[in-house]
Order: structure tokens, then C-alpha cells, then sequence
């Protein structure tokens, strides 16, 4: 599964891509944060409000209960600031 | 069929907002009513408004790939909802300067109506919706620009 | 103060709509939202839609000096009912060929709400109250154009 | 007092402008349609259903009970189809 981060959960994880294989028990987008903050102080930092993170599967926003079981990109981010 | 190709740009370099325009306005001459909106970095380098530090520059952050995958799905949602002719996005990434345009919607349509919804209806869904993420430079240092909830409730409207 | 002078154009001569929008830019560089309508005839020399003649040509006659009035009239109410850092409108009288821009319609603010209602109420409002009365020739003859209820009713929900 | 006339008002008149003096039982708009309608065939034909016929009175839109007198100016146009 390859992740990616943008903007400053980019910055506080210190690197805007990595290439990972959860554990079985990583079902949701949940279930993935949990698991990721446990890797370094970096991602427990991104991660420690999760309401302020957001998330897309394949490039698509998804809800923090989505799947995330076979999907081969996820990324996370803040809320979008464009236009 | 008009309309469905060159419907989306992510580009690092500057586009100018009026020759764009008037490209849309040629491939569309069947098209009673263009709408349009064009979103430009504010130059705060003379007039320092309401307090803050002055922003020298903008450094706009994007996730490649589902950034245009968005927008497409943004305009086949609009094709949806308005009789629309064509419909054209371009946003920017990388550093700006000030008085840069970063984004620019047009529609096209019969009907002013649809052309103005739609216009209106890309713009607010694009603030919420597109994977971008504005960090603005000023004396003060860099700092990422913080959503805006009124930008949630507007694209809620439709 | 921006946006006073050269604010309403009724002129005979085409008009670029993408270089006007470009000026309007330029003279508003601290807006952040800039939205706009263009009206243009539409081109229904190649392709005949949904039956009745084809139009080749398109006279617009106006009543001068109340056209002006009223388009200064219309500025002014919109800039008391939105926070407008300016606004511009153009519009076309005399003979029009097909893909000719009749009317251009922007405006400049900080915030994008109020650029594109101020822009929607604009056209809305010019639609029943600018005196501009359209006569079209096709080979079918000349024939002035009828009003819209539409329009009408479009421009009373403001 | 001016009288202006655009479209098919201004067709079915004949003339563009004319400079008259109504008389003094002329207050109203209304008033004033039904004096220029008696005026010649055109007037009449222009003027025969005054619900097609709008006006403005020294450029300023008004309904056909508005005042006339004093005016400078006074128009009479079909509803306005520019835009």
C-alpha cells in the first residue's frame, strides 16, 4: 500500500510517501491512523487529532470508516485550502 | 462533441485569465452566456489590510492525479445538474506571487441561469473538495492557510 | 478609490471580453474573487437549433442616456447590498455579427460570495431594466426580439 | 416635453422624437398615451394594447399612473430585451 501525505501531516510525519503492508487487523481509514502512529513520533504527531485529518482511497475522499483492505493508495491531509 | 477534451489544467506555470477566456469563448459560439470566476492571490505588499503580516508569497501544495480526477468529477456532477455546453477549470500549483490568478471556472450554456449556477456551484465545491493546500509566506515566516467552515456550509447548499 | 471611474461603457464598437477582464484584474489587485458573464450572439449560421430561421445578423437599439443612467443605477445598488471593490459593465448597441460579445458583466471583491451574486444580480436586473431592445435578421426577415417572463421573474428574487 | 420612441413604438409611430405640449387634462402617464393615440393611425396602433407599451420619464422607468407634468422627458419603449 503506498501512503501519502500532504501539507502538514506531511511535515510532521517528515516524508510525503512510503510504501507499507498493515497488518490484517487494518480494516478502515480508522484503523490505518491507529497503526500509523504507532510507527514514529513523527506520525503520532500528524495523527494525535484526527478530526483534523482527512483522507482518500484511490484518490477518493472517503469517511474515517472506510475500507481501506485492498486499496493500493491512501493518502491523508488537512482540509483542502485551494481556489 | 465540445466540451470534453481540454476541461482540465494543473499547471505550475502562470496562465493568463482573459486569453483563457476568450478561447472558451471560441470553442463555445453557440453559447448565449459564459460565466466565469477567477480567484487571484491578493497583493498585500501595499495595502496591509486588517493587521496580519504582509504575504510576499503562496506556495500551493497538491495531490497530482486525484486533483484532476476531482475536477473531472466536479464538472460531470455539474453536466448533471445544468444544461451545460462546456465547462473549463484551471488551478495552479507551486509558488505564486502576488496578484496571480490561482484558479479559473468558466461555463458555458443556452441559459445564463445555468451557466451562473454551475459557475457558482464548481467554485464552492472546488474550495472543499480539490486536493490543495495553500502555505502563505510573509515576514512572519510560512504558515499553511486554515479552512474556512463558511467555504463547507456554502458547497452543503447545492 | 477604485472602481469609480470607467465603471459603465454602452458602446458601438466590439469589445475583446478577455482583455477587458484582464484590465479589470489589474485595476483590482487586492480582490481576491473576480466573477464575470459575458453575452454573446450566438452563432447559429452552421448549425440550425431547434427549428426557425437562421440569424446572420443582430441590431441592438438603445436609448442613449438612460442606458448609462440606468446601468450606474444598477452598480449602485449592488454595491449596497454586497461588499463590491468594483464592478464593470459593457454593453454593445448598434449591429452585431454571431460570436460577437453584447454584454460583459464583473465583478471584484474579497470574499467569492459577493463577487458572483453582485455579478448574477447584475445581469439579472439588466436583463428587465437596461433599455436595450434586440431586433434579429435572418432570411425569414427582421423581428424584434419578446421579452421573457423569465427574466422578469429571475430578476424579482433579489 | 420630449417624446422619445424606441422599437416597434418608434416603428409604429414613424418618428424617433417629437416635442409637444399635451394639454393640461394630461397628469398621468396613462393620460398621456391616450392623448398621443389620438393623435394619428401610427400613435394609435403603437398605443392600442398599453400593456405591451412601458415607460420612462426623464430616463427613469415608472408605471402608467406616474406623473407627467414637469416632465422633460418622456419615453415610450416595448419591454426592454438587451443583455
Amino acid at each position: 500500500m503506498t501512503l501519502l501525505y500532504f501539507a502538514w501531516v506531511r511535515e510532521k510525519i517528515g516524508i510525503s510517501e512510503e510504501s507499507l503492508t498493515p497488518p490484517a487487523n487494518v480494516r478502515t481509514v480508522d484503523d490505518l491512523m491507529t497503526w500509523l502512529a504507532s510507527r514514529s513520533a513523527g506520525h503520532a504527531d500528524a495523527f494525535a487529532d484526527r478530526k483534523l485529518v482527512k483522507a482518500a482511497v484511490d484518490q477518493v475522499h472517503v469517511q474515517a470508516r472506510a475500507d481501506v483492505q485492498g486499496a493500493k493508495e491512501v493518502a491523508f491531509f488537512p482540509p483542502v485550502t485551494g481556489g | 462533441m465540445p466540451g470534453h477534451t481540454g476541461n482540465v489544467r494543473v499547471q505550475e506555470a502562470p496562465f493568463d485569465p482573459g486569453a483563457e477566456i476568450n478561447g472558451f469563448l471560441a470553442r463555445n459560439p453557440n453559447s448565449g452566456g459564459i460565466a466565469s470566476f477567477i480567484g487571484q492571490m491578493r497583493d498585500f505588499r501595499g495595502t496591509d489590510r486588517s493587521g496580519g503580516e504582509k504575504v510576499s508569497a503562496m506556495t500551493l501544495e497538491h495531490y497530482p492525479g486525484m486533483a484532476e480526477k476531482q475536477f473531472e468529477a466536479l464538472i460531470a456532477d455539474a453536466r448533471q445538474r445544468w444544461a451545460l455546453d462546456d465547462a473549463l477549470l484551471i488551478h495552479r500549483h507551486g509558488k505564486l506571487h502576488p496578484s496571480e490568478a490561482i484558479v479559473l471556472v468558466a461555463t458555458a450554456s443556452a441559459h445564463r441561469a445555468d451557466a451562473l449556477s454551475a459557475c457558482e456551484f464548481l467554485i464552492d465545491w472546488l474550495k472543499t473538495q480539490a486536493p490543495f493546500w495553500k502555505k502563505e509566506v510573509s515576514s512572519g515566516g510560512a504558515a499553511w492557510v486554515a479552512a474556512q467552515s463558511t467555504d463547507e456550509a456554502r458547497a452543503k447548499r447545492w
